[in-house]
């Protein structure tokens, strides 16, 4: 059903766990089969986003793009990071069954909420 | 380790064995006059009284169809075609496979009324319930024997009495408990009984609806003739010869697996239960098949419960919405009770007669560690 | 020697070889989710590749069946379920196998009219008869492709344009043709067509129904929607497995068979009409399969034919009221005109790829000799 490189994620998920005090975070529920997706941040002077981590209650594709998106945003400045699509997710780790694409918009949206949460933060500070 | 044999099992070396000469030396029709139909005539014969044997029916009584899902389509649209100028009631329950929820779908789009009835927590019917929804033009009962999910065994001998008292028909979806526990029509007031050969160690793409002398269901695949006019088609004979063979060594180890299976059983709910924190148990503790497991875990989803499990080597299943194609959690689950969030965290292991007690242990301590990996990236989870 | 080909066919062993693994280590179900049942998911994408080639449709215009009955059932019950709002007018022929028969006779109780189209001297319908027959609410025309009995072939791309230029459904029983002579669902502009297995040297209890895209036959066997939600049951994977293979090497192989068989059939068609007195051809001498023969010689039973062939080693076919369980002779044979008592006569050889041009001297001199023997016994026969 999943592809080598979903597998891959899935077993050795890349990132998992919580950041203490984290420049942004943002959790999303999925409305379709009811599961959950927290994404952490920690993002440097330069918006460049120097950490990551998450946290998914849900199936073999919701952990896979979580991991798979936690190393495509490692990295990249909060702009580049908000330009990862849910379709880049989903193609990254070399598709994903059509019944499994809400996963990847889950992981894609955790994302943006988090830089959103740390844009807030910014504009609030 | 494969412990999905709810889902479907392997065949039976000696199973395969039976039917192997009908592929090629003996593969006549059975219905031709020459010497070469012979042996399959002779086949058809012997595993019809194999499959009979199994349920304490008559031979004539037993016809063979392509599996469960025909059977119980037969079972229930013959009845509702048959009966349909005495009465469009049926009484069935919520948690009956899709092969009579379907069906009984389907019937309401024809304009039959079905009463669904509910489970208690444990996941059996109240027989109080069904008394209640008898009304004068019920011409149906059917009320599943365990169900395939949570193994939970319903008290058909019971729910025939009734239908017997009301001169109802009574079928039962005997899929998952034959040649489990113990079955007797006669005893137990059944009408129309469906049993599939691939969840007995059998060939898939074969079953049988047991149909009682006097009960005449309108025919669901006319053609020529064949099974006394009932179900048309040429015989699969190498599958019916398999399917026998499969009923008569389940009948001959029906005891002795009861007791291995319950032991295996049984070790592995204690030992989760016990060392798992937040792991409950779906379906009646007693009440339950011998080779049914089924536990909710919190905090954490069945697809990936499942495919951590496969990678340490043990197939099973999970009722979570996730693993579905309509994205929805177990009907069989949340007619429960239980909150589609518990729904998700659920495992079902179904033993066969290959487990062992060592199987136990090993699948216990996968459990505990699959369950504290994911229960650890789980948002839901703290610990 | 096995002659009776059009009844059921041996498994080729290339076939069984496709079909083992299935059974033991690759028995997983294929819609679950771990590993195991992954290469019966593939097993049976294969499979609806190969049937779908033999008939140039797309894999997913095939749904798998348990046969020829039940795609026919399916199909014309389907059809006359669906359209039931726009009509209730169905067009056949006399001659058509009993599943197709059977199944509109049951509908004429629910009220649906169904015209029987007869057939010429030939075997054959005319197509005037057919456009005549079509009305304002015909909604479904099921004619067969080659007949079972004498093997004559329908002029099917003419009736499928028919068909479309009227905007009715056409549906092809095909189970005699498939494998056998080309067949292109697209060029004959087939809407819905039945394949068995065991007639092309696959398994039996499977089979398909080709569903062109687009048109939706009510589903007939409801569940837990395996074939894309239309036909319900676990997949029978050894079986589905099998009869792709057996598609594919029919395929491969179609060409150089037919020539072959061809060769063998006439050779039997005329060494049998110029030694023996009073022999004649049923059908049509060209349009018909190139495995078919049918013979009438007069002042015999074909029972006693058929035994009496069997003790010499072939085995073989009649339409001949003493071997039928209703002792009714063959209604495709008197569609024809013949009297009962010419049908008593009749004798149906249906050759087989193992077949040979020797096997044609044998057969013509066991006929000759079985002819002789009875005749001498018959009152019927002066000479
Ligand atoms: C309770 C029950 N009924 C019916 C069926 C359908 O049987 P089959 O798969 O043989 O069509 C199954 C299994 O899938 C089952 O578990
Ligand atoms: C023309 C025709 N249609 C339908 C069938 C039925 O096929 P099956 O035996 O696979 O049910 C047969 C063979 O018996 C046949 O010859
Ligand atoms: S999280 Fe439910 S389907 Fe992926
Ligand atoms: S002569 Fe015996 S059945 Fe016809």
């Amino acid at each position: 059903m999943y592809s080598e490189k979903v597998m891959d994620h899935f077993a050795n998920p890349r990132n998992t766990g919580v950041i203490e005090n984290p420049s942004g975070e943002g959790t999303v529920g999925n409305p379709t089969c009811g599961d959950l997706m927290t994404i952490y941040i920690t993002v440097n002077d330069e918006n460049v986003i120097t950490d990551i981590k998450f946290k998914t209650f849900g199936c073999g594709a919701a952990i896979a793009t979580s991991s798979m998106i936690t190393e495509m945003a490692i990295g990249k400045t909060i702009d580049e990071a908000l330009k990862i699509s849910r379709n880049d997710v989903a193609e990254e780790l070399d598709g994903l069954p059509p019944v499994k694409m809400h996963c990847s918009n889950l992981a894609a949206d955790a994302l943006t909420k988090a830089i959103e949460n740390y844009q807030e933060k910014q504009a609030n500070a | 380790m494969y412990m999905d044999n709810s889902a479907t099992t392997p065949v039976n070396p000696e199973v395969l064995k039976e039917m192997e000469p009908f592929y090629k030396e003996e593969f006549g029709n059975a219905s031709t006059l020459y010497s070469l139909g012979r042996e399959s005539k002779k086949a058809l014969n012997l595993a019809r009284e194999r499959v009979a044997n199994l349920i304490n029916a008559e031979p004539e009584e037993i016809k063979f169809t392509s599996g469960g899902t025909e059977s119980d389509n037969w079972a229930i649209k013959g009845i509702a075609f048959q009966k349909r100028n005495k009465g469009k009631h049926i009484i069935t329950s919520v948690i009956e496979h899709p092969a009579v929820k379907n069906t009984c779908k389907w019937l309401e789009k024809l304009g039959y009324e079905i009463t669904y009835l509910p489970i208690q927590e444990n996941g059996i019917i109240n027989i109080e319930d069904l008394k209640k929804a008898i009304r004068d033009d019920t011409i149906l009962i059917s009320i599943m024997h365990a169900n395939n999910e949570i193994g939970t065994i319903q008290p058909i001998t019971e729910i025939g009495k009734i239908a017997k008292e009301n001169n109802i028909i009574f079928h039962v979806d005997a899929v998952q408990s034959v040649g489990k526990i113990p079955l007797d029509v006669k005893k137990s007031n059944i009408d129309l009984l469906s049993i599939s050969s691939h969840k007995i160690y059998g060939p898939k793409g074969i079953g049988a609806l047991y149909i009682k002398k006097g009960v005449r269901p309108e025919v669901l695949i006319h053609g020529g003739g064949q099974e006394n006019n009932q179900r048309s088609g040429t015989e699969n004979i190498p599958g019916i010869a398999g399917f026998g063979k499969a009923c008569q060594i389940a009948n001959d180890n029906l005891e002795e697996n009861t007791r291995k299976l319950t032991k295996i059983r049984n070790k592995i709910i204690k030992g989760v239960l016990s060392q798992v924190d937040e792991a409950y148990l779906n379906g009646d503790p007693e009440k339950r098949l011998p080779n049914n497991v089924n536990f909710r875990f919190s905090a954490i989803e069945g697809e990936s419960l499942v495919l951590m499990l496969d990678a340490k080597g043990i197939e099973a299943s999970t009722g979570s919405a996730c693993s579905s194609q309509s994205l929805e959690p177990s009907y069989v689950l949340t007619s429960l009770g239980l909150e589609p969030v518990n729904v998700h965290g659920s495992l079902r292991l179904s033993l066969g007669v290959e487990n062992t007690l060592e199987d136990a242990d090993k699948v216990i301590n996968d459990i505990i560690n699959v369950v504290n990996t994911l229960r650890s990236m789980s948002p839901l989870w703290n610990s």
